[in-house]
C-alpha cells in the first residue's frame, strides 16, 4: 500500500510538473501575443529526447550527474509535505529539506565540468553564486515560520499549524516572509529576475549547453519534479497546504503568478540579484523574524 | 594560492547573443573581458566584386541585400550615385516618395532593434511585440513594391512605380497604430527597473571619444551631439520637411536604445509630413534604355543616414555599362570591429550582447 | 564657408594635383602620396574634418596604379572633401594613418585583405574576413571570379519533370545568353 | 509467426516515435545568411510557429532542424559542418532561400558555396529569395509530413556516404579537422553495419 501510494504520488507530481512546464509555455505564449504551443508540448519535448538516436557523452562523470540530479530530486520529493502520500516514513525537517535542495546543483556542476563547456562552467559558477541569495533567504522564512510554529522545525507542523480556513494561512500573518518566501521562489527556479544561470543571451543554455538527446530528457523529468518541489514548499509553507485536490490548484495559481513576473522582467547581473536578496527580501524577512521572536 | 587565469570564449557564430552571423573571440578572467576580437567574413559574399560584372541596371537587385534589417538606405544611396555621376535631376514626387521609403525602413529598422536589445537583457516579450509592429510596415512595404523584405524600389532616375491607391491612408492608420504601441514599450521596457538597473551607466561612450572613433548615427546622437546626414548633408525631400533630431547625453546602453525609440515617433513625424507635403507628378525621370546604358566616367561618394549610422558609396564609373568599382562603407564597419573591441575591453560577460545590440552593429554591412 | 575656400587653403601648404569640385559642400582633390600625412593633419587640426568618413580603394590595372580616397567630413562646416592620392600597384604600401583618424585601423585592415595594400605601422591586418582564402587579392581587376567559381563548384543539372513531359529539351530551359553583354 | 509479430512491435514503435518527433522539433539559432531575418517575424507572434512545436534552440546539442538561412560563405560552411556533426540524430537540415540550391544570386561569387547538398545532406528547400514566413511555415509542415511518413531521412546518408561529402568539404574548404568521428558513431549506432 505505501508502495502503491508512493506511486501515485510520483505519478501526480510528475504530471503536476509537465502541466505547469506547459502552463507556463501557454500564459508566456497569451501575453507575448501568441497562440503558443499546446499544453501538452513538454510531453513531447520530453518523449522526443528520450527517443533521440545519438547521445553525446562527455564521460561516466556525466552520466552520473544526471542520476545524482534526478535521484536528489526524488528524494527531496518525499520530504514535501503533501496529501499523496502521507505516510511520512521521514522525519520531515525543512531543513533537511532545503538542505537536500542543493543536490542538483551540485551534480549539474559534476557533470559541466565533464563536459569543459566554457558556458557551461560560467553557467554554473552562477547557478552556484546565486545560491548565497535565495537558500538564504528561504532558511530564514523557513526558521521564522517554524519559530512561529512553536519552534518545531517538523514541516508538517507547521502545514497542519494553518489547518482550519485561509484565515489562518502565514500568508496573511506573516506577509513579509511570503514576500521575501515568493522572491526566494523566483530564485530558486531560476526565472526572471533572476534568470542568470540559464541566459540564453548570454552563455547559450548555461550549464545545459552539452547536455543533449537522453540527458537533456533527463533534465527536463527532473525539472518537472523540481517545479512541483519549490512551489510546493511555498504552498505548503504559506498557503496551508491542501487536500488532493486544492493543493494542485494552488500550486498552480502561484506558478502562473510567479510566470506574470517571469515573462515582464529583464534579468539581472549574477552580482546584481545576490545584492537584490540581501537588500530587499532578506531584511524583509529579517524584520518579520524580529517580530516573530519578540512578540 | 589565487592563480587568475585566462580562458577563451567565443560567443557567435552559433549563439543567441550575438545579431546575425558574427563572432566575438573574447579573453575571460572571471567575467571580466581582458581582450576582445571581433571576427567577421562568415556573410561574405564579395559584393564589390559582383557590382563589377554586373550591367548598372541588375546592381539594384543586389545592394539591397548588403543590409539584411534596413536595405532601403543601400538602393537610395546606389541611385544617387549614378544620379550624381551622370548629373540626373529626379521629379520632385519621387524625392518625396524616396524619403517615405527610407523612413518606413527606419521605423522598421529601430522597431527590430529595440526588441533585440531588450531581449538581451531578458525581455523576450518586448520583441514578440515590436517584430509584429514591425511586419505592419513590412505588409506596407509588401503594397508599395511586392516585397516584404527586399524591396528593389528606389531605381536610379526615381521610384519604380507610384503610390498604388489608397497607400497613403494606410501609412497613416499604420503610424496612429505604431504610434500608440510606443507607451506601451515605454512600461515594459524603459521604466523597466531591472532594465534600467543593467543598462544605465554601461558602456558609456563619451562626446569627444564618439567623434575620435567615428561613430556615427543614432549612436552618436545618444552621446548627445546633434548630427544625422539628413541635416548636415540634406538628400531627397528631407530639406522640405521640419523635423528635429533627437539627442541624449548619456552615451550608455540606455541612452543608446531611448534614442531608437525616439527617433520612431521623430520618423512617424516626417512620414506624416512627407504624406502631407508630397505633390503630384511623375515619379521616373527618363533614363537611357537600361540594358545598353553607359554611366558617364567619374567618381563620387554619397552619404547616406541609414538607421545604423552613416552609410558612404564611392562609385567609380570608366564611361562603360558597368560600374568600374563600387566601394560600400556600411555603417557597422566601425561600431561593429574596433568601437565593440574597445567598448568590451572591461566589461562583464553578462553585458557583451547588450552592447554588440546597443550599437546596432549588423554583421553583412561590415562583410559584404 | 565653401569648400573652394578649403581648398584655396590646402594649396597654400601644398601641391594639388587635381581638384573634382561636385558642388559648394563636397569636393575631391589629388595631392601627392609623400603630403598625405600632412594634409590629413592639417585638415583634422585647422580645419575641423574631425570625421573620417571612409578609406575607398581603387584598382587602375591599366595605369599599374591603385588610388586611396580618404572622404573627410566637417560636422562644423558641413562639408565632404575627398582627399585622392595614387600609389604604384607593384610595390603597393603606404604609411598607416590609424594614429590621426583612429577608424581607418578597420578600413585599412579591409583594403589590405582586398586588395593586398600593405600600410606600414598598422599592427592590424591580420585576416579578417577571408580566412578561408588562400588566392590573390579579391578586390583586384587580374582576379576573375567567375573563372574561379567555375572551376571550384558544380551547379545542379535543371532538367524537371514537367518539361520532359512537355518534351521541352534541357538546353531550350537554360536562358539564351543576353546579346548585349 | 513470432518473428512477425516482432517486425510489427517495431513498426508500430517506429509509428509512435515519429509521431513525436513530429510534434517536437528544436531549430537551431543560427543565422548563417539574410534569409533569418524572416524567422523572427515567424517565430513571434504575427506567425506563431511553436503552434507546430516548433521552437528555438541555442546550442547545436539540442537542436533537431538545422536552418540553413541562405547564401553560406566558406567560412559559415566550416562552422556549419562543425555545428551539424555536433548535433544528435536525428537530425533534419533545411535550406532556405535560393542560394542554398544553386548559388541563386551569389552564382558567380568566389565567396559562397553553390549547392549544399554536396556538403551537407539536405532534407528539404524552401524556395524564395527571401522566403515569406508563410513558405517557411509550409516548409515546415512538408518536413513534419516527412518525418511522419518516413522519409525524412536525409541524417543517415551523412553517415552512410560520409566519404562523399568529407571529399567535397575538403575540395572547398582545404584538410580540417572535426571533433565528431563519424565513422565510428555510424558503427557505433548501427545505422552503418
Amino acid at each position: 500500500m505505501v508502495i502503491l501510494n508512493g506511486l501515485i504520488y510520483l505519478l501526480v507530481s510528475f504530471v503536476t510538473g509537465l502541466i505547469l512546464m506547459g502552463i507556463s509555455l501557454k500564459v508566456t505564449a497569451r501575453v507575448q501575443k501568441r497562440i503558443g504551443p499546446p499544453i501538452m508540448q513538454p510531453w513531447f519535448d520530453i518523449l522526443k529526447l528520450f527517443s533521440k538516436k545519438t547521445n553525446i557523452s562527455h564521460g561516466y562523470m556525466m552520466d552520473i550527474s544526471v542520476l545524482m540530479l534526478l535521484g536528489g530530486t526524488l528524494l527531496s520529493l518525499f520530504f514535501l509535505p503533501n496529501p499523496y502520500f502521507a505516510h511520512t516514513i521521514y522525519a520531515a525537517d525543512i531543513i533537511v529539506l532545503l538542505y537536500l535542495l542543493l543536490f542538483p546543483s551540485l551534480g549539474m556542476a559534476m557533470g559541466v565540468g565533464e563536459a569543459a563547456n566554457p558556458n557551461g562552467s560560467i553557467g554554473i559558477s552562477r547557478a552556484l553564486t546565486m545560491l548565497a541569495g535565495y537558500d538564504f533567504t528561504i532558511t530564514i522564512v523557513a526558521v521564522g515560520l517554524a519559530i512561529a510554529a512553536n519552534g518545531i522545525t517538523y514541516f508538517p507542523a507547521i502545514v497542519s499549524s494553518q489547518a482550519g480556513g485561509f484565515i489562518h494561512w502565514n500568508i496573511l500573518h506573516y506577509p513579509l516572509f511570503a514576500i521575501a518566501g515568493f522572491i526566494a521562489l523566483l530564485g530558486m527556479l531560476g526565472e526572471k529576475p533572476f534568470e542568470v544561470m540559464v541566459a540564453p543571451h548570454e552563455i547559450a543554455t548555461g550549464p545545459m549547453t552539452e547536455f543533449g538527446g537522453k540527458y537533456l530528457g533527463m533534465l527536463f523529468v527532473q525539472h518537472a519534479f523540481a517545479l512541483f518541489i519549490e512551489v510546493g514548499i511555498f504552498v505548503n509553507l504559506f498557503l496551508g497546504g491542501g487536500n488532493i485536490y486544492s493543493f494542485i490548484a494552488k500550486i498552480i495559481g502561484v506558478f502562473i503568478l510567479l510566470n506574470f513576473v517571469n515573462i515582464v522582467f529583464a534579468r539581472f547581473k549574477t552580482e546584481e540579484a545576490v545584492a537584490f536578496f540581501w537588500k530587499y527580501p532578506i531584511i524583509l524577512a529579517m524584520l518579520q523574524l524580529i517580530w516573530v521572536v519578540i512578540r | 594560492m589565487s592563480e587568475k587565469r585566462e580562458y577563451t570564449l567565443y560567443i557567435g557564430p552559433n549563439h543567441p547573443g550575438i545579431e546575425g552571423n558574427y563572432a566575438l573571440r573574447l579573453s575571460l578572467e572571471g567575467d571580466i573581458i581582458k581582450k576582445c576580437n571581433t571576427e567577421g567574413g562568415f556573410l561574405h559574399r564579395g559584393f564589390e566584386k559582383l557590382m563589377e560584372q554586373r550591367l548598372w541596371i541588375q546592381n539594384i537587385a543586389i545592394v539591397c541585400r548588403i543590409c539584411v534589417p534596413d536595405p532601403d538606405p543601400n538602393e537610395n544611396n546606389y541611385a544617387r550615385c549614378i544620379e550624381a555621376l551622370s548629373g540626373m535631376e529626379i521629379p520632385e514626387r519621387a524625392k518625396f516618395i524616396r524619403s517615405l521609403v527610407l523612413e518606413l525602413s527606419r521605423i522598421g529598422s529601430h522597431l527590430f532593434t529595440l526588441g533585440g536589445i531588450a531581449a538581451t537583457t531578458g525581455i523576450y516579450t518586448m520583441p514578440n511585440w515590436s517584430i509584429a509592429a514591425r511586419d505592419r510596415i513590412l505588409e506596407l512595404f509588401e503594397a508599395l513594391t511586392g516585397g516584404r523584405v527586399y524591396h528593389l524600389y528606389t531605381v536610379p532616375g526615381g521610384v519604380r512605380r507610384d503610390l498604388p491607391n489608397g497607400f497613403k491612408d494606410k501609412v497613416l492608420k499604420t503610424m496612429d497604430y505604431i504610434e500608440a504601441r510606443l507607451p506601451e514599450y515605454d512600461s515594459l521596457v524603459f521604466e523597466n527597473p531591472v532594465f534600467v538597473q543593467r543598462t544605465r551607466g554601461t558602456a558609456v561612450i563619451s562626446k569627444e571619444t564618439a567623434l575620435e572613433w567615428g561613430v556615427t548615427g543614432p549612436n552618436l546622437r545618444a552621446c548627445g551631439i546633434a548630427e544625422d546626414v539628413r541635416k548636415n548633408q540634406t538628400y531627397e525631400a528631407y530639406d522640405q520637411i521640419d523635423f528635429n533630431i533627437p539627442t541624449f547625453d548619456g552615451g550608455d546602453c540606455y541612452d543608446r536604445a531611448r534614442i531608437r525609440r525616439a527617433e520612431i515617433a521623430e520618423s512617424i513625424n516626417i512620414v506624416r509630413q512627407l504624406i502631407n507635403k508630397m505633390p503630384e507628378g511623375p515619379v521616373w525621370a527618363k533614363i537611357p534604355n537600361p540594358l545598353k546604358w553607359k554611366v558617364p566616367a567619374g567618381e563620387v561618394f554619397i552619404r547616406t543616414e541609414s538607421s545604423k549610422g552613416e552609410y558612404g558609396y564611392y562609385m567609380v564609373s570608366d564611361g562603360g555599362r558597368k560600374p568600374y568599382r563600387v566601394n560600400v562603407k556600411g555603417a557597422s564597419m566601425t561600431h561593429g570591429t574596433f568601437v565593440l573591441e574597445n567598448m568590451l575591453k572591461g566589461a562583464r560577460i553578462e553585458d557583451a550582447s547588450l552592447i554588440m545590440f546597443s550599437l546596432d552593429a549588423c554583421p553583412p554591412e561590415i562583410d559584404r | 564657408m565653401k569648400v573652394s575656400e578649403i581648398i584655396y587653403e590646402i594649396k597654400k601648404h601644398f601641391d594639388v594635383l587635381s581638384i573634382d569640385e561636385k558642388n559648394e559642400k563636397y569636393a575631391q582633390i589629388e595631392i601627392n602620396e609623400k603630403d598625405l600625412r600632412n594634409v590629413l593633419l592639417h585638415c583634422k587640426h585647422n580645419m575641423n574634418f574631425i570625421h573620417l568618413s571612409a578609406i575607398s580603394s581603387v584598382d587602375y590595372i591599366k595605369d599599374n596604379k591603385f588610388s586611396l580616397v580618404y572622404n573627410l567630413f566637417s560636422y562644423k562646416e558641413s562639408i565632404l572633401l575627398g582627399i585622392k592620392i595614387l600609389i604604384n600597384r607593384e610595390k603597393a604600401e603606404i604609411a598607416t594613418i590609424n594614429d590621426i583618424y583612429h577608424p581607418a585601423i578597420f578600413f585599412e585592415r579591409d583594403i589590405h585583405e582586398m586588395l593586398g595594400i600593405n600600410f606600414i605601422g598598422n599592427n592590424h591586418l591580420e585576416k579578417f574576413i577571408l580566412d578561408e582564402w588562400d588566392g590573390p587579392p579579391p578586390m583586384r581587376k587580374d582576379f576573375d571570379t567567375l573563372e574561379y567559381v567555375n572551376d571550384t563548384f558544380d551547379w545542379y543539372e535543371y532538367d524537371p519533370e514537367w518539361a520532359k513531359k512537355l518534351g521541352i529539351k534541357k538546353e531550350d530551359l537554360a536562358g539564351e545568353e543576353m546579346e548585349i553583354l | 509467426m513470432s518473428n512477425k509479430k516482432i517486425v510489427d512491435q517495431k513498426a508500430a514503435w517506429n509509428h509512435v516515435y515519429r509521431r513525436l518527433n513530429k510534434r517536437s522539433l528544436w531549430m537551431l539559432h543560427y543565422c548563417t545568411g539574410c534569409g533569418a531575418v524572416e524567422l523572427p517575424p515567424t517565430m513571434t507572434s504575427r506567425w506563431d510557429m511553436s503552434r507546430f512545436g516548433v521552437a528555438p534552440m541555442v546550442t547545436p546539442r539540442q537542436a533537431d532542424i538545422l536552418l540553413i538561412t541562405g547564401y553560406l560563405a566558406k567560412k559559415s560552411l566550416k562552422r556549419v559542418i562543425l555545428t551539424y556533426e555536433q548535433m544528435q540524430s536525428p537530425k533534419w537540415v533545411v535550406g532556405f532561400g535560393s542560394c542554398t540550391i544553386n548559388g541563386g544570386m551569389y552564382w558567380d561569387s568566389y565567396s559562397t558555396i553553390k549547392q549544399l547538398s554536396e556538403y551537407i545532406p539536405v532534407d528539404i528547400y524552401i524556395a524564395g529569395c527571401m522566403p515569406q514566413p508563410e513558405a517557411i511555415i509550409h516548409g515546415f509542415n512538408v518536413l513534419l509530413d516527412k518525418i511522419n511518413n518516413g522519409t525524412a531521412n536525409a541524417w543517415k546518408d551523412y553517415y552512410i556516404n560520409y566519404k562523399k561529402y568529407r571529399e567535397n568539404q575538403v575540395k572547398v574548404l582545404g584538410e580540417f579537422v572535426t571533433n565528431t568521428d563519424i565513422e565510428k558513431e555510424a558503427r557505433y549506432y548501427g545505422v552503418v553495419k
